[in-house]
């Protein structure tokens, strides 16, 4: 357990880090990579949450995909090499204290709510049958949902990005 | 690996994994280079190929590497010099990732992850992202065409690739490669016990979807456009040189290398032989020698197909971007999933 | 007038067809990539500046000259002899077909016809410089879409070409051995069995590369239906050689010009093809590799007896007028425009090489392509470097 | 007849090579340790026979880059007659070609009137510095021993008058 | 391990994902902060589903995947439409539906 703890503070700290520099780099796509550091350490926390499928999806999905996704977007609207100086607006103030007034009202829910509760320690990797029998039965009607939501997805970024 | 290290304290452990890990990609990556990059390519051309270091060239390649060490780190002025430098080790990072999941033997293995394919198809999308930020930190327009062409490629291969494996998924009824192998030896075909159930046979066209994604993947003729030289100079690779540049030459061959290890693990019965030739039933019974033999068959299998995607290499001219798009998405993928409806069907109805 | 107007008006519908195959509504910024001066995929020093609308061929022009070597003035200032081991350097790979216009000009100015042995075995080894120039095209066409081993089959079988035409003449690339009047030698014995052998290892090449190359699917789809030119289009341009005769012309300077050569003595065929593709150029390559083994074979056979030299001064003093001889040389049409003035050498030299021609058509015929056929397209144009910056 | 695909086709073409070249060896060779003998007319480097030049300038004159150099003095030899003239004879201070510049087209040697220079097949003679490809004459003497005999000619030909 | 610890990561990652919604101009930054957002949910949903010992968390952690995944490839298209028509992706040169 205690490996887990140095771990997860290890990669909470990474993670935390990471995210700052997302919303603070002047380089669009250095701000994707840091992204990809902020995903890949979530995947890690899934597993110390013995969400291994999970975490493979979100590698899978995330790194290999989404992210390329976003490295596509930047590099076809013209990401310069080096900063660039107009990413951010005028609320940029204004994020501050509402981000922080935010994190302020939630640690104090928190603290309030769940105190020092502990995880249960013996705790076994969800497997994936388990997940998919939950899919599958009791889920059923938000995975075809979902399914529609993706085919959807799809003809919508088709027809977007169409030229003609 | 861990069954075999229960006594080994825990950072011995370790040190052996990465170690055995360095040799899982070297290795092959190395055999792979000499024996058809140099040798067969050669001869398939009515020529030698290198035969001045060592017998037979055999040295040839630390020769090669010699070469690249000694050569400048050049980052282009106008670069993104910390990506640039970065993107290489991203690729061959994922190589590393890629590997722990293959079983060499009864208990020599890395990790047993009980998600093992689906973890495999994960990690070999990281070397996109390599490649992506490598040609676009190189400020160059080559390089950035190839970058973009190499994206768009590994994803619509990704795709087909995950089609193909499902299938034997499905077959199997596990994730777990290790157990994978062993469905494949313990099983039979056609009631002779003899060849066990190899999935090449059963799965053909997953079989053929995977090889052909495979040699996408790899970025291998005839799907090499994103390093096209006669187009792309070298698409993303053509900024680097030196060390950086060894790192992408090796990690194309070990991806090469650790993709046809995964290939035999799912099609070909990876580090095993029917079991019923020796009279095991389950993995528990398999002999200890098996551990040092497994490699070895999977080797084996391994250089086999790679000798396939090799020849297919050497001997094919390329495709272009949109036909390689339209392979992909109309006939590969259509085919996969129809593979996949006929093998769920059938495996519920037998 | 009329034939002015006509012309106009099919260069139009020329330039309209390019602009149809584009799609018009290109709105996002174009990307400008430099393919040259130093690219793999121009064998030289070419640059093609290509404006690129993601990886579409929105405008492209060919800019040449990075290898201007000067031959017509550097011609002014040698005699007539020495003016053949500089023309020889023009098409380097087939390069005793380019002393032949040359020689034949001077000859023909001197009024001199070289003897009938002479000239069979220029004919032989005009067509074994044309084998040697089409199948290094052969091989390099594989490596211009990817395939790696056609161009090492290509080197090997083409070096038996070279062992002859160096055992006949003595130079492996630059022959020199066309004199005016007839040869610098005969042939040495037991050139004319080697010769029979090689052409027959030569058709087995043609048989390999089709089997590996021009029968491949990939290869197919890369090419058929990428880089048509028309028929008009074609004859606009001033393209010649193979590149016109893919584009269903049935015109061929060995056959339809009467040239102290031999090549009306034989039987062979001139292939056309009605496509006008990168496929059809490049088979009709291969088919004329075929058809010169043949023409070989049947020279081998005829080569009569006597000298190999007429009777000309030792001094070569060419008599004032102007001569225009061209040949069908591998790369298509070649000539000279040689004036004298009377002296040891030429006044002037104009000459008209295949390959500037043959890709002053890239500008109308890149419009509208991907990135990727750029490369076929000119593997499948053939040209050689040296041909076009002279 | 069945149509075999043509990607099938090609990957027997390149087996089939793979096989001929294991069986039949390479069509290459492995230059250092083994070599091919030129063709005999093969122009490889020019040898020079001292004793027949006139230094008459011609190759010099007549090569189209310019390549050789000749220098010579006039000295009187003993008459060839008793009793005779003494001969003027010029004789060669130098001959050089620079290798760096020939275009081995090899009229030199067919304009030489004298049979002073000759062809040799030998191409091992390349330097590490440029200069060092300016041959002088003693150098060019000693090309004399790898000269070979004139080939045969094929049938047919006009033999030739010397 | 403290169930809050993991909410109080998920928590700041929230946190520091609206700062990035809020003060970001370029629109795909804008969605790289999504992502952070449905990211910390994501470590919400799976940290109760191990407290509470059930699997459900997971489903919606891999249904949040999936609905990002899509989400990301339609705003994308949108950006690239933008980009097209307008030569920016700039959100706040995006006025014209103000009215």
């Amino acid at each position: 357990m205690i490996a887990q703890n140095i771990g997860f503070w290890i990669i909470a700290t990474v993670m935390i880090f990471a995210a700052l520099r997302v919303v603070t780099t002047n380089n669009v796509v250095h701000a994707a990579l840091w992204l990809v550091v902020v995903l890949a350490g979530a995947a890690a926390q899934y597993i110390l949450l013995a969400a291994e499928f999970v975490a493979v999806t979100q590698v899978l999905v995330y790194i290999g995909a989404v992210m390329v996704l976003f490295l596509f977007g930047t590099m076809l609207t013209r990401a310069k090499i080096g900063t660039e100086s107009d990413l951010n607006n005028s609320y940029k103030k204004l994020g501050i204290p509402v981000a922080l007034v935010m994190l302020v009202a939630m640690g104090v829910a928190l603290v309030s709510s769940f105190g020092d509760e502990k995880l249960p320690q013996t705790a076994t990797v969800v497997s994936t049958q388990e997940i998919s029998d939950q899919i599958f039965g009791p889920y059923l009607l938000p995975f075809w949902a979902l399914s529609f939501v993706l085919l959807a997805a799809v003809v919508g970024a088709i027809v977007l990005a169409r030229k003609d | 690996m861990i069954g075999l290290l229960a006594e080994v304290p825990y950072w011995g452990q370790s040190l052996l994994r990465v170690l055995g890990g360095l040799v899982a990609v070297l290795l092959p990556a190395g055999t792979i280079v000499y024996v058809f990059l140099f040798k067969m390519m050669s001869f398939m051309q009515s020529r030698l190929g290198p035969m001045e270091a060592g017998p037979y060239g055999s040295m040839q390649l630390f020769a090669e590497v010699g070469k690249w060490l000694q050569k400048e780190d050049i980052v282009p002025d106008r670069a993104d010099a910390r990506i640039f430098k970065m993107a290489p080790i991203i690729v061959l990072v994922s190589t590393f990732l890629l590997v722990v999941v293959v079983p060499f033997g009864p208990d020599a293995w890395f990790t047993d992850f009980e998600t093992g394919v689906f973890y495999a198809l994960a990690v070999s999308s990281v070397s996109v992202l390599g490649i992506l930020i490598a040609g676009w930190s190189s400020a160059n327009k080559y390089s950035l065409l190839g970058g973009l062409r190499a994206a768009g490629q590994l994803i619509a291969y990704e795709l087909p690739m995950v089609l193909a494996v499902m299938g034997v998924v499905i077959q199997a009824g596990t994730m777990n490669l290790q157990k994978i192998v062993v469905a494949q030896n313990t099983g039979s075909m056609f009631g002779i016990d003899a060849i066990g159930h190899p999935y090449v046979i059963s799965q053909f066209f997953g079989f053929i979807i995977f090889m052909i994604a495979i040699q996408a993947e790899l970025t291998q003729a005839p799907f090499d456009m994103p390093i096209a030289e006669s187009e792309l100079v070298s698409g993303y690779m053509t900024e680097y040189s030196g060390f950086r540049f060894l790192i992408f030459f090796i990690g194309e061959f070990a991806t090469a290398g650790v993709f046809a290890m995964i290939a035999s693990v799912l099609f070909l019965g990876g580090w095993g032989v029917p079991f019923t030739w020796f009279g095991w039933t389950s993995i528990d019974d398999v002999a200890n020698w098996m551990n040092f033999a497994g490699p070895l068959i999977m080797f084996t299998k391994m250089m086999l197909l790679v000798f396939f995607i090799m020849w297919i290499r050497f001997s094919y001219p390329r495709l272009r971007e949109d036909q390689l798009q339209k392979f992909a998405w109309k006939g590969l993928i259509p085919v996969a999933l129809l593979n996949i409806m006929v093998t769920s069907i059938l495996k519920v109805v037998f | 007038m009329t034939m002015l107007g006509d012309r106009q008006q099919l260069s139009y519908i020329a330039s309209q067809a390019a602009d149809a195959r584009l799609n018009l509504e290109l709105e996002t910024e174009g990307m400008t990539l430099n393919i040259g001066p130093q690219h793999p995929a121009t064998h030289g020093t070419l640059r093609i500046i290509a404006r690129l609308d993601g990886e579409q061929v929105v405008w492209a022009e060919p800019a040449c000259g990075y290898m201007h070597r000067g031959y017509e003035k550097l011609t002014e200032v040698r005699t007539f002899p020495q003016v053949t081991t500089l023309v020889n350097r023009i098409d380097w790979l087939g390069s005793f077909a380019n002393e032949v216009p040359f020689i034949l000009a001077a000859e023909k100015l001197m009024g001199v016809e070289a003897p009938t042995r002479a000239q069979y075995i220029r004919t032989i080894l005009f067509e074994l410089s044309r084998i040697a120039n089409v199948s290094l095209f052969l091989g390099d066409l594989g490596v211009q879409l990817g395939a790696i081993t056609p161009v090492f089959l290509a080197f090997r079988d083409r070096e038996y070409v070279l062992n002859l035409i160096e055992s006949a003449t003595g130079g492996r690339f630059h022959p020199n051995f066309d004199r005016i009047g007839g040869l610098k030698d005969d042939l040495p014995a037991g050139w004319i069995d080697e010769t029979r052998a090689v052409m027959k290892k030569l058709r087995g090449f043609c048989d390999q590369i089709e089997d590996l190359l021009f029968g491949n699917e990939i290869f197919q789809s890369r090419t058929r239906g990428i880089g048509v030119i028309p028929r008009d289009v074609a004859l606009q341009y001033g393209l010649s050689g193979a590149n016109l005769r893919a584009s269903g012309v049935d015109w061929d300077l060995r056959r339809d010009q009467n040239l102290p050569m031999v090549w009306n003595k034989t039987d062979w065929k001139v292939w056309t093809h009605p496509d006008g593709d990168s496929f059809a150029r490049c088979w009709v390559r291969l088919q004329e590799t075929r058809e010169s083994t043949k023409i070989v074979d049947q020279l081998l056979g005829a080569i009569p007896s006597g000298p190999v030299m007429a009777k000309v001064p030792k001094i070569i003093k060419v008599p004032e007028g102007e001569a225009w001889v061209s040949t069908e040389n591998p790369l298509g049409e070649m000539g000279y425009y040689v004036v004298s003035r009377g002296d040891l050498g030429p006044f002037r030299v104009k000459i008209r090489s295949a390959s500037f021609n043959n890709i002053s058509i890239t500008p109308w015929l890149l419009r509208g392509v991907y990135v990727p056929d750029i490369v076929t397209i000119l593997a499948s144009l053939y040209f050689i470097l040296g041909d076009i910056d002279r | 007849m069945a149509k075999v695909p043509g990607l099938v086709k090609g990957l027997g073409v390149t087996l089939g090579t793979l096989f001929k070249t294991t069986v039949n060896g390479s069509n290459t060779v492995q230059y250092p340790h083994e070599k091919e003998t030129p063709p005999i007319r093969s122009r490889g480097v020019i040898a020079l026979h001292q004793d027949n030049c006139t230094s008459c300038m011609l190759c010099s004159r007549s090569c189209p880059d310019w390549c050789i150099y000749i220098e010579a003095h006039k000295e009187l030899a003993p008459p060839r007659r008793e009793g005779g003239k003494p001969r003027q004879v010029n004789l060669l201070d130098r001959f050089d070609i620079d290798y760096a510049l020939c275009m081995y087209c090899g009229i030199c040697v067919e304009v030489c009137p004298f049979d002073a220079l000759f062809w040799s097949p030998e191409y091992e003679y390349s330097e590490p510095n440029i200069s060092d490809l300016l041959h002088d004459k003693t150098k060019l003497s000693e090309w004399m021993e790898t000269v070979p005999e004139a080939p045969e000619l094929e049938s047919g030909a006009d033999k030739k008058k010397k | 391990m403290f169930v809050n610890q993991f909410l109080f990561l998920a928590a700041v990652l929230f946190c520091i994902g609206v700062y990035g919604v809020v003060a970001r101009k370029n629109a795909v930054l804008m969605l790289m902060s999504i992502e952070l957002i449905l990211n910390s949910v994501n470590i919400n949903l799976l940290t109760f589903s191990l407290r509470n010992g059930t699997t459900d968390g997971h489903i919606f952690a891999l249904y949040i995947i999936a609905v990002a995944a899509a989400e990301v490839g339609v705003g994308l298209g949108l950006v690239l439409l933008v980009y097209r028509n307008k030569k920016t992706i700039s959100v706040d040169d995006l006025s014209e539906m103000r009215g």
